[in-house]
């Protein structure tokens, strides 16, 4: 009889708290998401599950001992899982469009703003007591503006790992919404005239160059910016797979069941981080309204920056592909190329975007080393 | 243990688990039975799985897919011919 | 001299103890059976060569700071392993037959009593004191019953490592015996005319509720038995990765080389614990005998079964499906398809059968979960 | 750290940020440029990247291709296509 | 302010020790030969990129807390990334052209001598005082005339952990560099009449001998050199998986995506060993000069073990066979066919070089093992 | 260690090592002649190797050759390809 009463403790209905409920409704509704409105499903459907897992009574799977707190300790404490999906993310990234026009990194450097204006904004309602954040917090919270999940993983653990899970969510979801987002701001930034500039065709870039560069940015980082070693050095040596030729084995296991096994598990770790005590409160609201200003601000600095280097130089260059700085590879590039066609439908606009689009990678990957650096130091 | 706690607690484990898994598949086949049944009236009204559960691009690891990427690839070629299958196979089943 | 001494006392032949030999000799009957007679060897290679390479006397690859020893802590001790090869089995899973027709989930349970009888066998063994086993053993050693390898492994590494080896061994062993197991039993507990009985062509069941199906289970597990979350949670996460058909990509390297890597581990793993010590005593023996009857029993409580829901339903069923309940996916399938041919060669169960089949999956890990929580708390 | 701390440590944090981000990526439009400018002139004597870019067999990995194996294996077909399709671009980027 | 003398204090302008550029540069070395000469670009292209990485300063990802540390402890620390590499080695090399001809092992055998000699050699420079190699520092070094990565990397990190990096990038160049070395030493030895010597075609070796060869080497590991169980062990157990033809999905699965996986990581970790203390020093340099001897001098014993078995047995043996014995797999046995050819253009003995090219790996997986045992104990 | 020691030691280890390796090839060369020589004769009554040993669908792994899954999915392409390709190779083994 004991063990029988034992069995009934044992259950969810017994055990089961209101905001572990919440929080497995919040694990369905990124499901929902993620596989019905296509919400970055490659991360979403595992983050959404982790988080659902994580969220059953009793079970204890994102605790000491939990498969998914091993997950967690083993990938991302470590620094391991973000690292190695950059690495993969470098193997399928295409410098091309960048180095036929390298003005592009000027665009991928200003739409940065978004994520220091952010942490600027953090900073300002914790001044003025609506929140609680950390220079720390403000720092993983602002890296939101870099729109590229595994940085803001990756920054997020070394600086706040108990708003990871939120900061993650908010990361993901907000890249799956660049096409509600930028639109508006592209267009209220800039006329009709403005949106038909053609831009010259990019001259073809050779394989060599391709090769040298990833070994430029290494040097650079090596030179300028330590702190971005971890995350550019592995982006840089993924790309240099790739583009190299002599490891194409290498290079094709990186961007296919290596890249494929890691999201699985930086998914499901990622969801071992939304337990309710920790995503139930006022600061994942700041984190959510906060993210959103940042791809805002981010997109604007892009295309701004967009028309003050169309005045600058002698080649034009159509401000919307500004807002592809953000990265969000390559969906900005694409909301770049729609409102292009829009306004004239023989204005091709994609591969120039891409340029913008790599640079803010390439842009996020820097601040992140500056906050680590300055923010855990 | 002693030997008669052992034997009483088998028969416990063996009576409360062997009626554990029955109510719990139970309730599963009831609850099951619930889904088809509000999902298959559903399909009536809307249709069965669009289109659209076909994966898109997304930020993170479908870059291949873009730009002056090795079209030639192996791994692009996959990704393309994944996507033609699934596609494929969403198509027949709804057809079917 | 002194060192060619010590390169003599180096040696096999010097170190070798009786029980090391009949060990290797054991893992080359595991291999031959594998290699040979094809006795699930996607398991019984891996885990007859680590057993013998266990052996190797003065090696100690199978003791602290051993390669196998190091595969066994990293991923069976920590879990790991056997859940991702569930997560991976998930993936490879079709639930539509049992969508179709959800009383099979009966069968799937009713199979599970060799579980429980068995169980209660050691129990009475050990009251006689014909053997020594705990409780935790015998619950450990009733799973055999469950003809899943992965959740065999799992509970034998919560509740009695030592006996890991021997159990998973017999799990796997009896898995492939199946088809000389079953049918003496099926066609003692049914006549000519029941295994005649043809059953209903299935219905169609659409993708909606194929995606939306392991989120039930989830749901019904956080409810009712959380202890059964880590099996039955990474089993659901990949058959919901399967058939959301947004993250195929995932879904493939699950299915591909993510199982298989994590099978070739688990394999040498499992062999690690193929010592003299443990494996060389009247345990296995019980353990062996015991395995046997926990799939005959099994086999029989599911027939019965189906015969039982033959009387009280209007729908035909077949018992020769109910055989299936226990799951060792797909070939109890398959031998209930192979005597419903038998007995009218146009009689095609397989389709029928595959639904009780996958629910004894499901069954057996419902089951874990109670062992678990009652034989560990 | 108190409020006003935190606040003048977050503009500087700000300010230095964002103007390091613009020197390292002014830098890198520099380099870069430099590099390509360098490149170009290098490929109009040697021209662009020869066929020997492509990878060869060697001595930890690239046994599937010699002697006995398998030829007729998935695993060797692959790294065969794999040689091909990658010879195929270096040749295809070579003479555009 | 201080803020920004903080950020300048961590640019690598600021840190950058000599030692560390002269790595980096080393570094860009090995990419420029794997890249560019293919220089055994699978091993160079992480190796190169990893020591780059290890010495950014400031960065610390070859310290403690850093990835590249990380990679190193996991994988190579453990033993674990070598053994897996040699798996995938045994299930990518056919033995029937050593089955063919069981005799060629000895020149495999002979070929090890250049492993020992150059042990001694390393001591003598020790007893003279010009170096300062301990006995187990001298058993590394002269592996490096095993000419096989993995075995190199494996005895190094069990003991000489320092001289690892140095090691590694020794062993890999000069089998990069066997078209360059061997040649000259092989027409040296051999004489017009020699290098014309045609050899009887291969008797059909069945796939049954193929299967049982693995598990004789095993079974003779076990009983005369435990120590070289986890090497051979592994080695063994995946040219079983490979032919055994009942486990393709996981021989397939080892011989890609695992292999370049562990690879990758296998190289990123031997870089985290070019760090500037560990490697720029007096000892790197009598590495490499060992190191090359050690090739030579094992290339001349195969030679030379060839011409005396060809006075010994019936059967003609071209004595060009006998340098593939130092394995480098299958470079070794090109070099021998191209000699071939050139001494008679119809003088194929590519298939007979893979006998004694892949019985050097047996050869120096057994001498790692006696080194092990010995220079450990 | 003295220098004298270390000169001493490796020098044992020159020769016990080289002479070790030379044991163990040779045992290796008589039994893998012996073990040729049985399967041969062995094989001359039995024939060689038939076709049994063409991978079977298992419990644990072989589910996506079965029921209704995919069967126009990569993977299961990929398996049924694996298992034609090998059987071809094993008949072509037989047959030589
Ligand atoms: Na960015
Ligand atoms: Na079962
Ligand atoms: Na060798």
């Amino acid at each position: 009889m004991d063990k029988l009463l034992h069995l009934w403790e044992a259950t969810g209905f017994y055990q089961m708290q209101p905001g572990q409920g919440i929080m497995i409704l919040i694990g369905m509704l990124l499901l929902y998401l993620a596989i019905k409105k296509n919400f970055e499903p490659l991360l979403l459907v595992p983050i959404g599950f982790g988080g659902v897992l994580a969220n059953i009574p009793g079970a204890g799977l994102a605790e000491a001992g939990g498969i998914l707190h091993l997950f967690y300790v083993v990938g991302i404490e470590s620094g391991a899982f973000p690292l190695i999906i950059f690495m993969g993310v470098g193997a399928m990234t295409d410098f091309g469009p960048l180095l036929a026009n390298p003005k592009t990194l000027f665009l991928g450097a200003a739409a940065q703003f978004g994520i220091f204006a952010t942490l600027m904004g953090a900073v300002l309602l914790s001044t003025f007591g609506i929140f609680d954040f950390s220079l720390a917090d403000a720092a993983a919270i602002g890296i939101i503006g870099g729109a590229d999940g595994p940085t803001s993983i990756y920054v997020a653990s070394k600086l706040a790992p108990d708003l990871l899970g939120a900061i993650a969510v908010a990361s993901y979801s907000y890249m799956a919404l660049v096409p509600l987002i930028q639109p508006p701001i592209m267009r209220a930034l800039t006329n009709e005239k403005d949106r038909k500039i053609r831009m010259h065709q990019q001259r073809h870039v050779s394989q060599r160059e391709k090769i040298v560069f990833p070994l430029v940015i290494l040097i650079l980082v090596a030179l300028f910016l330590p702190d971005a070693a971890p995350l550019l050095g592995m982006f840089c040596f993924g790309n240099l797979m790739k583009e190299c030729a002599v490891v194409d084995r290498l290079s094709n296991t990186t961007q296919n069941s290596l890249i494929n096994t890691v999201t699985i598990f930086l998914g499901l770790a990622v969801g071992s981080k939304l337990s309710a005590e920790s995503f139930l409160n006022q600061m994942t609201l700041g984190i959510l309204l906060l993210g959103m200003l940042a791809f805002s601000i981010g997109t604007a600095s892009g295309v701004i920056m967009a028309k003050i280097l169309n005045k600058i130089t002698k080649e034009p260059i159509n401000p919307l592909i500004g807002s592809a700085g953000v990265s969000a590879v390559p969906m900005a590039a694409r909301v770049s190329n729609k409102l292009g066609l829009e306004a004239d439908k023989h204005n091709f606009l994609l591969m120039h975007a891409m340029g913008p689009n790599v640079a803010g990678v390439i842009g996020s990957a820097v601040a992140a080393g500056i906050l680590i650096n300055y923010a855990a130091g | 243990m002693e030997k008669s706690t052992l034997m009483s607690e088998g028969l416990t484990l063996m009576v409360t688990g062997m009626g554990f898994v029955f109510v719990f598949l139970t309730v599963l086949v009831l609850v099951t039975t619930l889904m088809s049944w509000i999902i298959t009236r559903y399909e009536k009204s809307v249709g069965a799985l669009p289109a659209e559960g076909i994966p898109a691009p997304t930020a993170v690891l479908g870059r291949n897919q873009s730009g002056q990427s090795k079209q030639q690839s192996q791994s692009s070629q996959d990704s393309t011919l994944l996507t033609v299958l699934s596609s494929a196979v969403h198509k027949y089943r709804k057809n079917k």
